[in-house]
């Protein structure tokens, strides 16, 4: 048997940029990269696209992915998408958000931007922290988490209640399509690289807005080893973050 | 009394840690000192430095240009750091990792100390740090191991306490080892 | 195009935009600015650009980057709060290198303050009102054909240099109603084309990004270097400014804007009085005209700023020429504070005299 | 037909998701240190045998240090 | 509490402000001042005060406003981009006369730039770079004691004046550890009881009304007026800087924060080389040591300023001593471009001897 | 039969000055203010409310109400609100806002203000259009609208769609108590002020966020007379808004 | 028992939503100018012989221009 | 040529229009003008002024400190502007609605034009801004009473037309009474 006789039926996309990222062992922001790109790949639209980065641990998206990038202030990723896409309305335009930044100091730009409908793809990547300025209270915090700047754990009396973003952007009418996934399991793994390409039809077909939600690991900030952190997304965030798609508007 | 060290490495090495240590043992001592590091974007994986200033006196800058002395433990800080070192300064160089020996200098003093392998000879890789540390002091004086070890008491919780005594070691060899070879 | 029209200096400026190719505004409402928006609402339709009344002055500053970043001419436009509201977007801007144009019609504040005339953004305008210490280009029309001509050169001069550009003015000019003559916009010869911007005209594999962050190194402080040397290049060769009978003027007056069109009712009554006065009003306030200042009191003038406000301006003239008698006559803005050319005479005649 | 994964020493981080995604398994994580300093994931030629190229392991590593071949009949 | 700490800069301006009687804190994290808000998480609930982590730095500097309308000691803390979005609402505290303490840890930019530390946010900070013509009292300590002292001055001039106040700090300051002798805050006795604001001490009828919009005529002119008197009384009273060895100087070195205490270690190579050089390290940048500067320079001085920035604070001291002859050294802020003693002194020698 | 036989059944609330407001003929505003007052009044709180005003027409609310107030930046109430509140807990606090403010650049604002719970009473005026500005487009501008800067009318494809702000925030755990109303019939009327006392109520009660939506008009950037402008609430605004309550955790 | 309401002809705007709102239609709008220019609401006084005291003309003012009185028995 | 003039009244009475059409009818005629409007956060109700500075070389300030000329609509522009009109000028003065006849002031040349009772007479009373500037244009010929026909037009929109020959009758009205008033 030699490797002549085999095909590889699984290798990194080629949207995908072949260096080491800076993300920490078992983060999954790399995973969530990896279903991004087979997306790109899978339409073939990887020179064609543009990438808004947004400001947490995923920042350097443009040395990851080997698209064009346009770099947005902390929270403004959706403003800027609408700019390049009014612009170049053909070119597919995707953002990518940490939790921090799309559900805390983004709220205004991510809300206004489904209610345009504007024809974007937004990856929003929930880890129910601040990963990258080093574990601070996200909206998504869980109600008892704690983090830097909730060490008794989140009091949902005077922090607020964990936001559930996918359920609030299912109510606006220019959502075309609003789901919730997971990448703890090869199965919602494979969900969630669906619900991308999902997420990126719609955009190509003009049929709206379109959010993907996924539930992933900070294992550095939540002080906790990777495979423990990825438990964490079925035993606690799953319960409080339900998995579904929660608007679907492109039949 | 007017010194200056830098130490660097990687992330992991703990040399946030006796960088601190070094600091608080200068003020225990009634002197001033500063500790500043270096950080980066990037938490894990990457290079950890920093400077601590000691002086007699009020510390004027917390950042150095050529430092007085330098504690390098790994490859990449030797590169970077060690053409830096004041001329007539010292050098502590981790040769468990680091290849080169620094002998293209002969305008300072050099410690060429096998940190990894002395540390997993007391019972723990990550005594590395303690052990340069203790070289350090041993050689310049700047405090004495035994207010590193007040200062290592009031820096680490309660609940790592019983570490004391492996990290007391450890300072112990550094400093040995240190006498040593400049006794020799 | 050569009818003489009799419109507005927001008019005025959104048509010289809409001439210059801009084909995307974003912005959001406020007075005493509100005319842009709302012409460009009815005509950037007829030319099939998009209008779009963003959520916010955060989201249109950022609306104007993304649009920058793809290679388009873009502008927003605001007043004072407004602007406050867009200075992270500003320097992001100028971080990033993108061009574009942003329109402050200011008013008077601080805070919510009043509506009314003000000039008292010129700082945040000059010296940087957002973080990190870049600059943009600030252009001061005083009138309404000004308004027009400005939004070209700003348009031009963003994109030669890669450098955000302010049309900073306020409601004299921008309420303001004075005859206009249009004219068809020329590109200049050497207008590149924006290689460096997403404009789809890529190979395979040819990356690009638009972004201001440098991590590496040194590579910051090279980014920052380059953008301060861009700043000095400009400083020579950007400069622009009006001189009304320098030449003989014992005193020069010096004023911007709305305060100018004041001023130079003021200088005529001086000269009519037999008093050697001339103006030197600043049209580009950065790069500012410091040469001219330099040239202008050589030989011992003094000088005299008037502004609409508690004193900006006169501290760039007062570091232009530092061994010369600088005096300043600012009025605080609000309702029922603009000055009167007769108010300017008085003060023009007490330095003089002086 | 036989099937087998190759693991990117160098890519690895260490993780060891892919240990406990694959429904064989066959993955394990070694005892020695990689040159950036982490643990990373081996096969054993003997487990590689057992490999069903079903890319589970894979889809579950954030670092793409996986790739997956099937055999071809 | 005179057991002597050893704790962050970061951690030491948090202590102080909780010294000094905040109990509120609203902020949203950025590097590299999340230690700010970190330690307060942990502090203020023991002391019965409120930490809130905002939406957005937009959101902290309103719930500040409302906090102090309120009558209540109250504190935000970011860094640049940050203190960029917080402009609006900067501008709405002075315009309404709301004291409050403000911190940047400022970093480079422009834009997203980098996490290092950088004075490139001197123009925006005493200048304003929110709209309308207003200042803060701006103070910039150059060591970890100076954070925890100078947050309780924060407190007491901001009250006194009605202004808010801003430290001005970067990474080196913030992040640096060094020893604190904490000390008990003892309120200056010429502070009022703020019946200005919303205490609940009012009788029926009596309204308090909290606010920044003047619209009657010549409302607004006055209350800037109001404003720039508080200014310049300031300018007369709290005035702070330090001087060393400047008595026989003949080159007065300049800096803040932390590019002084780089200066300092310079200042005392260069004497120790023989040099006469002095150091005046600015402490309020606003209002600025004018004073100071004429008082040191009049006898013929040179003097040097080093920032970490393309220049700022050099034109502050330009204004001050306008016939003085001043020169600057500045590094663009970034990863890497910390200045060092040694490289200041090479100028410090360069300049001495020219 | 003389006065002295008669009973006053309406009139001017006392927390209400007695003064003329700059309110254009026909707006609700006016009618609103006096609901409130009329609120203030029954709870008898008039000395202990801080009002928090926002910018737009009702800008000026302190020289109308009676009370402590608070000016705003554009948007920022529910902030500034807060930031009164944990100073004062036990005195009401209440923001008045219109659409541009509430909806459009105070989103983040409210949402998050919502989500933390905080115990606070928004009065929310939607007249669907920017008042104070001259009428341009708002967020609860309807389909078609036209505004000074949808001329054209609001084009909901690259506009947007009018957006629902009392269904949106019952999304939010934070929310206690969310109702939308209308001032456009005597029986609406009574039916606002029942919701706004409502709203009072669950603030002193300590139940958390309580928002009323009311649906009024702006008889100038309509272009229509009062009367006119008033029926178009029935007629276009409440198919658009149903009134209702949306949420309500008070029991 | 009698009722009635009291216009206050100064605060009155003229935007006649009384007038819809009165279920005897008993509010009429003058054809003279009140001091700032508007049209107020006027009611005559063999009209407000009719008048039942039930508010409801007084909920719909948006500028609380009237006020109303029920006849105690 | 260089002439100023400041309109005053409360908003309705259609200064801002007059305005606008005196300054447009002065670019007509080739010369240069500026209308600068005052307006206020109140639309409705509150004060509506405007400045028209108009010269044959390029306009200085549009904004006057002591106009030439200014048409006083009502009381209160009375009040506040009267004082500020330039010695040797000329006041327009509304004697409909303002009591004052402005005798105090000898050095400037007045006209009391009752302008509602002639808008009455021709008509629709929204028509006094119109004898109020065929009054003033008469007075100082900045412009021809054609010119301002011609400006009208261009102004008023198409669907308006209908009430040009009202709106031209009220301008000759105001200029005959102004012709009359001096004449005698
Ligand atoms: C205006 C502004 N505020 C704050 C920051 C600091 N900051 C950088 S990333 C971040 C949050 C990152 O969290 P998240 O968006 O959840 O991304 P993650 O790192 O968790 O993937 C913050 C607050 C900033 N860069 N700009
Ligand atoms: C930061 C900022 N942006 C814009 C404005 C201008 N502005 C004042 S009020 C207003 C909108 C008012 O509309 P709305 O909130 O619906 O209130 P309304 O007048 O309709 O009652 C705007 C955009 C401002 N004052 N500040
Ligand atoms: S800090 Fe958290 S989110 Fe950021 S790279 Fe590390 S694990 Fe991932
Ligand atoms: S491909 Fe499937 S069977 Fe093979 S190692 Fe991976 S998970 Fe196991
Ligand atoms: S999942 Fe990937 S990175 Fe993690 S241990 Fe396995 S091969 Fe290594
Ligand atoms: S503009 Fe509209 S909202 Fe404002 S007062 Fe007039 S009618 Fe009311
Ligand atoms: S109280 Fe009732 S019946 Fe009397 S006028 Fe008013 S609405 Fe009509
Ligand atoms: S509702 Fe009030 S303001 Fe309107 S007409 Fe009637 S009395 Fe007058
Ligand atoms: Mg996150
Ligand atoms: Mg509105």
């Amino acid at each position: 048997m030699t490797t002549t006789e085999m095909k590889k039926v699984f290798s990194r996309p080629d949207s995908l940029k072949d260096v080491q990222t800076h993300y920490c062992p078992g983060c999954q922001h790399g995973t969530i990269h990896r279903l991004v790109a087979d997306a790109l790949d899978y339409f073939g639209i990887k020179d064609q696209t543009i990438g808004v980065a947004s400001v947490g641990c995923s920042v350097f998206l443009y040395g990851y992915f080997d698209i064009d990038v346009i770099e947005a202030p902390h929270g403004r990723a959706p403003a800027v998408a609408t700019g390049a896409k009014r612009v170049h309305p053909n070119r597919p335009v995707f953002t990518y958000q940490g939790d921090g930044d799309l559900a805390a100091i983004g709220t205004s730009e991510i809300i206004h931007t489904a209610n345009r409908g504007e024809k974007l793809t937004v990856i929003f990547v929930n880890n129910t922290t601040y990963g990258m300025t080093g574990g601070q209270m996200a909206p998504t915090s869980l109600p008892g988490q704690k983090t830097s700047t909730s060490p008794e754990g989140r009091d949902v009396n005077t922090d607020g209640y964990p936001i559930r973003m996918a359920e609030l952007l299912s109510g606006l009418e220019g959502t075309a399509y609003s789901v919730r996934v997971a990448v703890d399991t090869p199965k919602h793994v494979l969900q969630a690289g669906k619900a991308i390409r999902k997420a990126f039809k719609t955009q190509l077909d003009g049929q709206g807005f379109a959010f993907v939600e996924v539930l992933a690991t900070c294992p550095t900030n939540w002080g906790m080893d990777p495979l423990k952190a990825n438990e964490r997304i079925a035993e606690e965030m799953i319960p409080c973050f339900p998995l579904g798609v929660y608007k679907d508007a492109t039949e | 009394m007017n010194h200056d060290v830098y130490m660097a490495g990687f992330g992991g090495q703990g040399i946030l840690l006796i960088g601190n240590l070094l600091a608080y043992a200068t003020i225990l001592e009634g002197n001033q000192a500063s500790y500043f590091p270096a950080y980066g974007v990037e938490k894990r994986g990457g290079a950890a430095t920093c400077t601590i200033v000691m002086s007699d006196k009020s510390v004027g800058s917390p950042v150095v240009g050529e430092p007085e002395a330098a504690l390098l433990l790994n490859p990449l800080s030797m590169e970077k750091y060690y053409s830096h070192v004041r001329s007539g300064g010292f050098a502590l160089i981790n040769s468990s990792l680091i290849d080169d020996d620094g002998s293209r200098r002969t305008d300072i003093k050099r410690l060429l100390i096998p940190a990894n392998e002395m540390a997993l000879a007391i019972g723990d890789s990550r005594l590395v740090n303690m052990i340069v540390l203790g070289a350090y002091v041993e050689y310049s004086k700047v405090v004495s191991v035994d207010s590193l070890k007040e200062a290592l008491k009031e820096v680490l919780p309660e609940r790592n306490h019983r570490f004391l005594p492996m990290n007391h070691q450890a300072l112990e060899a550094g400093a040995e080892f240190c006498r040593q070879a400049f006794a020799s | 195009m050569t009818k003489r029209l009799f419109v507005k200096g927001n008019e005025a400026v959104a048509m010289g935009a809409l001439e210059a190719g801009c084909r995307y505004y974003f912005g959001y409402p406020i007075t005493p600015q509100s005319d842009i928006p709302e012409y460009i609402s009815r005509e950037m339709p007829k030319l099939g650009g998009q209008f779009i009344q963003a959520e916010s002055e955060v989201a249109s500053i950022n609306m104007l980057l993304g649009a920058s970043a793809s290679g388009a001419r873009a502008m927003t436009s605001s007043s004072s709060p407004g602007i406050s509201l867009k200075q992270e977007g500003i320097s992001y801007m100028a971080g990033s290198e993108c061009p574009g144009l942003i329109v402050n019609i200011c008013r008077s504040g601080p805070g919510l303050g009043g509506i009314d005339a003000s000039q008292a953004d010129y700082f945040q305008s000059v010296k940087g009102g957002g973080h990190g210490g870049y600059h943009i280009i600030v252009l001061a029309p005083d009138s309404v054909q000004e308004m027009y001509d400005m939004a070209m050169l700003a348009f031009d001069l963003s994109d030669r240099y890669r450098v955000p550009a302010m049309i900073l003015a306020d409601a004299v000019i921008g309420q303001m109603k004075e005859g206009l003559t249009p004219h068809s916009y020329v590109a200049p010869d050497d207008l590149e084309v924006k290689d460096w911007a997403l404009i789809g005209d890529g190979k395979a594999g040819e990356q690009k990004v638009v972004k201001s962050l440098y991590l590496g190194d040194g590579e910051l402080e090279a980014h920052n270097n380059h953008l301060h040397a861009k700043y000095a290049v400009m400083q020579v060769k950007e400069v622009r400014y009006e001189g009304v009978e320098l030449d003989d003027a014992e005193l020069v007056v010096t004023a911007y804007g709305s305060t100018a069109r004041i001023a130079k009712t003021a200088v005529r009554l001086a000269r009519e009085q037999g008093m050697k006065v001339g103006l030197l009003r600043p049209i580009t306030l950065f790069p500012f005209p410091k040469a001219a200042f330099k040239e202008h009191t050589s030989a011992g003038q003094k000088v005299l700023c008037f502004e609409l406000n508690n004193g900006q301006m006169v501290e760039d003239v007062r570091l232009s020429v530092p061994r010369t008698d600088v005096s300043f006559y600012g009025r605080a803005p609000g309702a029922g504070s603009l000055p009167t050319p007769e108010e300017f005479l008085d003060q023009i005649r007490t330095h003089y005299e002086a | 037909m036989a099937n087998k994964i190759v693991i990117d020493e160098l890519r690895c981080k260490g993780c060891a998701l892919c240990t406990v995604a694959c429904p064989q398994n066959l993955i394990k994580m070694s005892k020695e240190l990689n040159k950036q300093g982490f643990l990373p994931a081996v096969i054993s030629s003997a487990d590689l045998e057992r490999c069903t190229g079903c890319t589970l392991c894979a889809q579950m590593c954030p670092d793409v240090a996986i790739e997956v071949f099937k055999g071809v009949k």
